[in-house]
């Protein structure tokens, strides 16, 4: 073993304290030290010269650079010595600067420190084994769950790198929420006309599948091989013969709520959710449809002209292999019975935004009217609450769902366009318009809608002759302030999907106490998870808007792009492995991985005779954390760059 | 009671629903009693059940692989076989436990005399095993009145010690430590196939008795055994210089207690104490 | 021995105590060059016989530090290590070691200060406590 | 049923007729109250107002002499009372503190170990309304009531645990068992104005006269109600409400014990009927629910 | 302009003092005013609640201290059960009303609660239980308010409501012990019944009414 020691001034930065001379000079007498040298810059490119030369000229087989901290230069120097023939896990380095000349007034006591940092170094790569890049395959599919704007801009990004993408939407169609807005914000183009064409493009593409009407069941695998199963449920109407002409729902004699309608309006029990569905192929809900519930109708199967109706449709469970998965989910709203003061949710002429959304859309339930559920007729007073569950620790959520305030003064605003003789009074706490143009968009809709803004949450609403008597506060003027609203809307928060933690749990990626999944960083890796090759998108990691959710879309459809185009997934070789024979099998290990990388193996045990379990490092998936290591009583796995023997060699070496 | 044991047994090599069953049998002095491996119906007249019955059988599963077994089982040892069955070291279906409902074993060190019950059975209750396929009680009259006793007096009255009084006391006994390991191979959850002590790759800790070589071993054998001891006492019945190695154990056992409601030993689908954790473990000892 | 100073063994975690330690670096903070820093992926690699080896081998103090809870760089990391070495710590002390041998602390990357502060008062601690002479292997 | 019976101050003078109610109630129904010997005043709002300590010291002291009594179980109809007692026994419970302060005070332990509950409490969910149903012999047939329960019965919630907050509905479950048609009103739990009965009659006067206007339009015929300074700001001030505001409601003002005891046949004498300053009797007579003997 | 704060103010001790003492987050409010909005009694405050935890933040000891607000809380506990950041307001009111009755301030405009409270908790101390008729008469004296509710109380004897002569519990003894003690343990300021202080505010304020009355009519 010949391992040289390389030292580095770095201008003045360490020499100014530290005899870097001297440090070399000791250095050299380590054992095993074959040469050691300084310079002033030893990651300039002299500076590496000198150590490719040194490499050739004295055969050195292991390197120690003394020098600055290794979150610098680890990948340079591993360049360094590769390119001068020796395996770039066969360096060291010694932190001299930021841990010694940098923290150290003494220059006696930070050159003896040094050295001893140089010892351990030294001692460390004594021991180091040379390690190769590992490499995995990578199925070249993008699994996409969700089909709202979030996961249809993914499919449609994916698509246009010439990668396949499989959209899994649970809803009979596509498009999400945002297929029951009417207007967006701040531009008030239409939501329809921006959207349909997007889920056209995917219906069309020839690189997009969509699995509608079906949910994912079962996640395995890990980065580039996940294996997924998902559960396509009966829709009991055959997609492939079904032309979407609407005979069938059209003669159905069933009339239930309609869900996209929040109620608002009827479908049949044959349906598709809204006229613009992808695919525009109906469902039939068998909860209510008579011919499930009475053997007697079949009318939609009489009328059906190309025999699409399928009454004896199963539930269908398909496997497919993915790449990477994009997880667009997206957000449920708050639901709002939970305040007492409010009526618990009971008072007909109080709903939602979601509601006012549909009741406004002039294809809606209501042709655009913006009318009293209760008695159908028009509104005049109307007024908006924002901050409904969120804020509210008491009774809902911590945080700011951050478009209430934007979308409620839209309402206001459409409302006055609706209907010119109304009034919106909208009782707010703060608001959070921070967006491009939207300070703006409010401003214009207080001064030119003349929506009132009352600063103030409602403490109480009430029914009395035929209005909603509204009781909040203007803080501002310090008054309380009594409105008897025809129709109260309430800006409800955005929450996270009722079975979020369990598709979480499924995917192996962690979610925070609001059930929304949690990114790999907050700053840096924004649509990334901790498990490396899932992403997010939308409003099923923090509230966002739409233009904040077709961003996320597309950055997730970067890097999962960016594991596309790899032939093959190089993963660094700083990751666990067992030693079979020492192995118990008591899998202390694998209960205490946070990724689930280690693995029941089966092995011959030539002493016993049988076989026998053990553990085994699922290597694409371990991330290197080390933690099976410590957990092991028979120290039978390890981690390589940090083994056993390294460390216990440093230790010795004090 | 004992022939409720022996029917069982003979029941049980009869149907062959077991290849062999694990008791106990007089020892030669005439008192004490050792382990009986019975694989013949003719033998099983050799068990016998008493106080005497001290060794933890479970220790012997390990020697049969690949066979059925039927075993009989103390509270305490049916803890121990809860831990194995945790740790993947027994499948549950190799083995048909012959639970007893112990009224406590006498103090091995106070053989012959009257009967004293052992220390540990003082605190311990209720001595159902926490698993068994047959439970054999102990007749009414028989059962001893338990102590309500404070199972960690001996381990509080020593935390109470300055610290310079532990570390004397502690190497004082570790200074008589020969390094037998005799503490390892009795123990039921001992059973690594090799021993960090044997290891040289790195060699953990000195193997030469050494103040530092002893202590070190002492003190991994008893992290090792953390949240995983079931307090069987084999350790200290086996040592033969009588280190108190249980007030080691007990210590432990006291601390995961106190600080993460861990019990080992209750639960074959509980996760290890280490492999492990709770949000909000303490960590007032974290600066 | 008037001029005994002590020897400390860190077991940082690469993610924040590393990179904490790093910024105290940057920031020339300074701090008594008693500590040798033993760089680790995670807290949770620390093996607790690397403590036990560490006080036979002379230090005359260890200290662990990794992320805060909820910072961990593997998520879950940290969890293992507190739950493992609150164990240990009470054991070694139990066994008579003097507590301020073993000593474990979360520091994160954007702590600097707290680094040169934590191993300031570290060293101070254990110059109190004194060199770790019961305990060393004699040489064999 | 044994219960140490806990009347409080009011139920001995100006709500007298409460009192009388109850305990014929509790007779016809077997309920056995036994009062609280010595009994003392909890205090009220003067004294959490003015010395926090004391506000538990009272009403602790009242629960240890029910103690005393081998009973464990307290029940008082006042809802200030009520509610008193319930928040000495929440912080006897749970603050270590306090608890050692008011116990150096009464010179007794105690750890909140008696129960308090209300009677309306003690009638619906321990005797039942499946048990009261089949004693009602005379229904109260057509007799529209607006429910009001005030502020202290319900909260704090996590402390009363009584009924729902925003929405209570034991006393409108219990009218509805005898006959009487419960209206639907919003004013249920607002503030009558309470202690200020003396100190600020313009704030009652106000507070109280809403609440009645409410019950007006929402069609009621009586307000029922199970609290004396609830029933003593309505009933008392309509006079003064009637000459500030220019409106003469005429609303009787009942407890649900008397009209419980109406539907069991009781005297309406014996239930304190004639005790009221607004006089329900007409109205009872009108609606057919007393019966000329 | 109302008021002109200084730093000094805004960094005084009087918020955490508070949180401290009676146990309630302040610094929590973030003036979404729903406590405001749900007061029955605000339109008699002078500062609404929302305001007064506002003050409360700013260290606006002095003004919160003698606003008629504290006074006028009605303990109905409305504000408290809505509050989205679980603020017992409610219990914060009592507690300023503590300190008051401590550094005896009392808001010049607000004398009768004070003085009934006073008055009601030395009729318990005297009686054991409270004697309605010695509770009216006595404030009425003290308050200025000779007639108030006069008319009521022909009625009220008839019906038996109201009793000339006060309960009477054995032992009120062992009642008296239990004032004393809480006041002690308490820290609690009990001053004499007739504050020479707050009996002369009450008065002037009631007979300066009655004259500016007269003379408007």
């Amino acid at each position: 073993m010949k391992i040289g020691v390389f030292v580095c001034h770095c201008g003045t930065n360490i020499a100014g304290t530290v005899d870097v001379e001297r440090v070399s000079q000791a250095a050299s007498k380590f054992p095993k030290v074959k040469h050691s040298a300084s310079y002033k810059y030893m990651c300039s490119n002299p500076g590496q010269n000198l150590v490719k030369d040194a490499i050739k000229k004295h055969k050195l087989d292991r390197i120690v650079i003394a020098s600055c901290s290794p979150s610098l230069h680890e990948k340079t120097f591993r360049k360094c010595v590769e390119a001068a023939g020796i395996n770039p896990y066969l360096i060291e380095m010694a932190n001299i600067r930021e841990h010694c000349s940098w923290v150290h007034k003494d220059r006696e006591k930070a050159t003896q420190k040094a050295i001893e940092l140089t010892r351990l170094a030294v001692s460390k790569v004594s021991r180091n084994k040379p390690l190769e890049k590992t490499y995995t395959t990578i199925e070249k599919k993008v699994l996409i769950i969700g089909g709202g704007i979030s996961g249809i801009q993914a499919a449609i990004d994916i698509a246009f790198a010439n990668y396949p993408a499989v959209i899994v939407e649970r809803e009979p169609s596509i498009g999400g929420r945002m297929a029951r807005f009417d207007k967006t914000f701040p531009t008030l183009d239409c939501a329809a006309c921006i959207l349909t064409p997007k889920m056209v493009t995917v219906s069309q593409s020839e690189h997009v599948t969509m699995h509608t009407y079906s949910e994912i069941e079962e996640v395995s695998g890990f980065v580039g091989n996940f294996t997924v199963k998902i559960r396509k449920k009966a829709r009991s109407v055959d997609i492939n013969k079904c032309t979407g002409c609407g005979a069938c729902y059209n003669k159905c004699p069933v009339k239930v709520p309609s869900e996209f309608d929040m109620g608002l309006g009827k479908r049949k029990a044959i349906y598709t959710p809204f006229p613009q569905a992808v695919p525009n192929v109906p469902v039939i809900d068998r909860e209510n449809c008579l011919y499930f519930k009475t053997k007697k109708c079949g009318i939609c199967k009489k009328i059906c002209t190309v025999g699409a109706i399928d009454y004896d449709m199963k539930d269908e469970v398909i496997e497919e292999k993915f790449g990477a998965i994009i997880v667009a989910t997206g957000f449920n709203q708050f639901d709002h019975s939970v305040y007492g003061e409010y009526g618990y949710g009971k008072h007909k002429d109080m709903i939602t935004g979601l509601h006012f959304e549909r009741m406004v859309n002039s294809s809606g339930p209501t042709g655009g009217k913006i009318i009293r559920p209760s008695d159908g007729k028009e509104v005049r007073d109307v007024v908006f609450i924002q901050c409904v569950g969120s804020r509210d620790e008491q009774k809902g959520l911590p945080y700011c769902s951050r478009l209430c305030c934007m979308y409620t003064a839209k309402h206001a605003l459409l409302l006055r366009e609706h209907n010119k003789d109304s009034q919106a009074y909208v009782f707010y706490i703060d608001i959070r318009a921070a967006g491009k143009n939207y300070e703006e968009f409010v401003k214009k809709v207080q001064d030119e809608y003349g929506a009132i803004y009352l600063r103030g949450r409602v403490s109480r609403i009430f029914e009395k002759g035929g209005k909603l008597i509204v009781r909040g506060a203007d803080t501002l003027s310090g008054a309380q302030i009594e409105i008897k609203a025809d129709l109260v809307v309430l800006a409800t928060g955005l929450v996270a999907q009722k079975d979020a933690p369990s598709l979480a749990q499924m995917l192996h990626i962690p979610y925070d106490k609001n059930n929304l999944f949690t990114e790999a960083h907050p700053k840096l890796a924004p649509v990334e998870t901790i498990t490396s090759g899932i992403f997010l998108t939308g409003a099923c990691q923090s509230p966002k808007d739409i233009p904040d959710t077709v961003a996320t879309a597309s950055a997730a459809s970067v890097k999962a792009l960016g594991l596309m185009v790899q032939d093959k997934l190089a993963r660094e070789p700083l990751i666990a492995s067992v030693n079979q024979d020492l192995c118990s099998g008591c899998l202390a290990c694998l209960k205490a991985c946070p990724f689930s990388a280690i693995e029941e193996d089966e092995i011959e045990d030539r002493k016993l005779r049988r076989k026998r379990t053990v553990a085994k490092v699922r290597e694409a998936v371990c991330t290197g954390c080390g933690n099976c290591t410590a957990v092991c009583r028979m120290a039978a796995i390890d981690l390589e760059g940090f083994t056993n023997t390294q460390i216990m060699e440093e230790v010795e070496t004090l | 009671m004992i022939d409720q044991i022996k029917t069982k047994a003979k029941e049980l090599l009869k149907t062959k629903k077991v290849d062999i069953v694990i008791g106990y049998k007089k020892a030669s002095d005439r008192i004490g009693a050792i382990p009986a491996f019975i694989d013949k119906e003719g033998d099983i007249d050799k068990l016998i059940w008493d106080g005497y019955c001290v060794y933890n059988l479970s220790n012997y599963l390990k020697d049969f692989p690949g066979k059925k077994i039927g075993i009989v089982t103390k509270g305490c040892d049916a803890k121990s076989m809860t831990v194995l069955l945790q740790e993947n070291q027994l499948k549950r279906e190799d083995i048909f436990i012959i639970g007893i409902e112990c009224s406590g074993i006498v103090d091995e060190k106070r053989k012959g005399g009257d009967i004293a019950y052992d220390e540990r059975c003082k605190g311990c209750k209720p001595a159902t095993p926490p698993i068994y396929d047959v439970l054999i009680k102990e007749e009414e009259k028989k059962q001893a009145p338990r102590l309500e006793q404070d199972p960690y007096e001996s381990v509080r009255k020593l935390e109470t010690k300055s610290i310079e009084e532990k570390f004397k006391f502690w190497q004082d006994e570790f200074s008589r430590c020969i390094r037998c390991y005799a503490c390892r191979q009795i123990c039921p959850l001992c059973y690594c196939p090799r021993c960090v002590a044997e290891q040289t790759q790195p060699a953990w800790f000195s193997k030469a008795v050494s103040v530092e070589g002893n202590f070190s071993w002492n003190v991994n054998r008893a992290m090792h055994l953390a949240g995983r001891c079931i307090d069987c006492g084999e350790c200290e019945r086996a040592c033969p210089v009588g280190i108190p190695l249980r007030d080691i154990n007990k210590k432990i056992e006291k601390d995961v207690k106190e600080l993460f409601s861990y019990e080992a030993g209750v639960d074959t689908e509980q996760k290890p104490l280490f492999s492990s954790f709770d949000k909000n473990d303490p960590e007032d000892f974290i600066k | 021995m008037s001029e005994w100073e002590p020897k400390i063994v860190g077991f940082l975690c690469n993610w924040c105590s590393y990179a904490g330690a790093d910024l105290a670096g940057t920031s020339r903070l300074e701090y008594p060059p008693n500590i040798r820093i033993i760089r680790l992926p995670c807290s949770g690699r620390v093996n607790p016989l690397f403590i036990l080896k560490c006080l036979s081998n002379g230090a005359d103090g260890v200290l662990i530090s990794g992320c805060h809870i909820g910072d961990c760089h593997y998520s879950e990391g940290n969890f293992y290590a507190r739950r493992r070495f609150a164990v240990l710590k009470k054991l070694l002390e139990y066994l008579g070691i003097d507590p301020r041998r073993f000593q474990m602390s979360w520091v994160s990357a954007s702590e600097g200060d707290k680094w040169a502060r934590l191993v300031t008062e570290l060293v101070e601690e254990i110059k109190q406590a004194g060199p770790n002479k019961d305990f060393v292997r004699k040489n064999d | 049923m044994k219960y140490a019976y806990f009347p409080g101050c009011s139920l001995h003078s100006t709500a007298k007729e409460y009192d009388l109610s109850t305990k014929e109630v509790a007779r016809a129904l077997g309920i056995e109250l036994i009062e609280i010997p010595d009994w003392i005043c909890c205090g009220a709002t003067p004294a959490h107002i003015t010395m926090h300590l004391l506000s538990l010291a009272l009403p602790v002291k009242n629960l240890l002499k029910a103690k005393e009594m081998d009973s464990f179980e307290v029940v008082t109809c006042c809802a200030a009372c009520f509610s008193r007692l319930k928040i000495a026994n929440h912080f006897m419970q749970n603050d270590n503190k306090h608890r050692k302060n008011v116990e150096e005070i009464v010179g007794e332990p105690y750890k909140g170990e008696v129960k308090v509950r209300h009677f309306l409490d003690v009638l619906i969910n321990v005797f039942g309304l499946k048990n009261l149903t089949e004693r009602v012999t005379n229904k109260l047939s057509g007799l529209k009531v607006a429910c009001y329960y005030g502020c202290l019965l319900t909260r704090p919630p996590e402390i009363t645990q009584l009924d729902d907050l925003e929405e209570p509905h034991l006393m409108d479950d219990l009218m509805k068992v005898l006959d009487a048609e419960p209206v639907k009103w919003p004013y249920k739990t607002e503030c009558c104005g309470a202690s200020f009965s003396l100190t600020k009659t313009d704030i009652v006067l106000k507070l109280s006269g809403d609440i009645l206007q409410m019950a007006h339009d929402e069609g009621a015929q009586a307000i029922v109600v199970a609290c004396p300074l609830c029933q003593s700001n309505l009933d008392l001030r309509q006079a003064a409400i009637k000459k500030k505001y220019k409106k003469d409601f005429n609303i009787p003002i009942l407890y649900f014990t008397q009209l419980v005891g109406l539907s069991l046949g009781i005297e309406p004498k014996k239930l304190g009927l004639d005790k009221h300053i607004v006089n329900p009797l007409p109205l009872l007579k009108e609606r057919k629910v007393l019966v000329d003997k | 302009m109302k008021w002109f704060i200084s730093h000094n103010t805004i960094r005084s001790s009087f918020q955490l003092t508070l949180e401290k003492e009676c146990g309630e987050k302040v610094s929590h409010c973030y003036q979404c005013g729903k406590c405001s909005a749900g007061c029955p009694i605000a339109f008699q405050m002078d500062y609404l609640p929302n305001q007064i935890i506002r003050m409360t933040q700013l260290g606006m000891e002095q003004q919160v201290l003698s606003s008629r607000t504290i006074w006028l809380c009605a303990s109905c506990l409305t504000c408290t059960v809505r509050c989205p950041r679980e603020i017992d307001i409610a219990e914060i009111m009592d507690y300023l009303r503590r300190q008051a009755y401590k550094k005896g301030i009392i808001p010049v405009e607000e004398t009768e609660i004070p003085l009934f409270n006073k008055i009601f908790l030395r009729n318990i101390e005297l009686f054991g239980r409270l004697y309605e008729m010695g509770l009216i008469g006595m404030f009425n004296m003290l308050s200025g308010e000779f007639f108030k509710d006069v008319f009521l109380a022909p009625k009220m004897f008839l019906k038996q409501k109201i009793s000339i002569f006060p309960p009477r519990v054995k032992n009120i003894k062992e009642t008296r012990a239990i004032f004393k003690r809480s006041g002690k343990l308490g820290k609690a300021h009990r001053d004499k019944l007739l504050n020479p202080r707050l009996l002369f505010l009450n008065l002037s304020r009631k007979i300066i009414g009655k004259i500016a009355k007269r003379d408007n009519s």
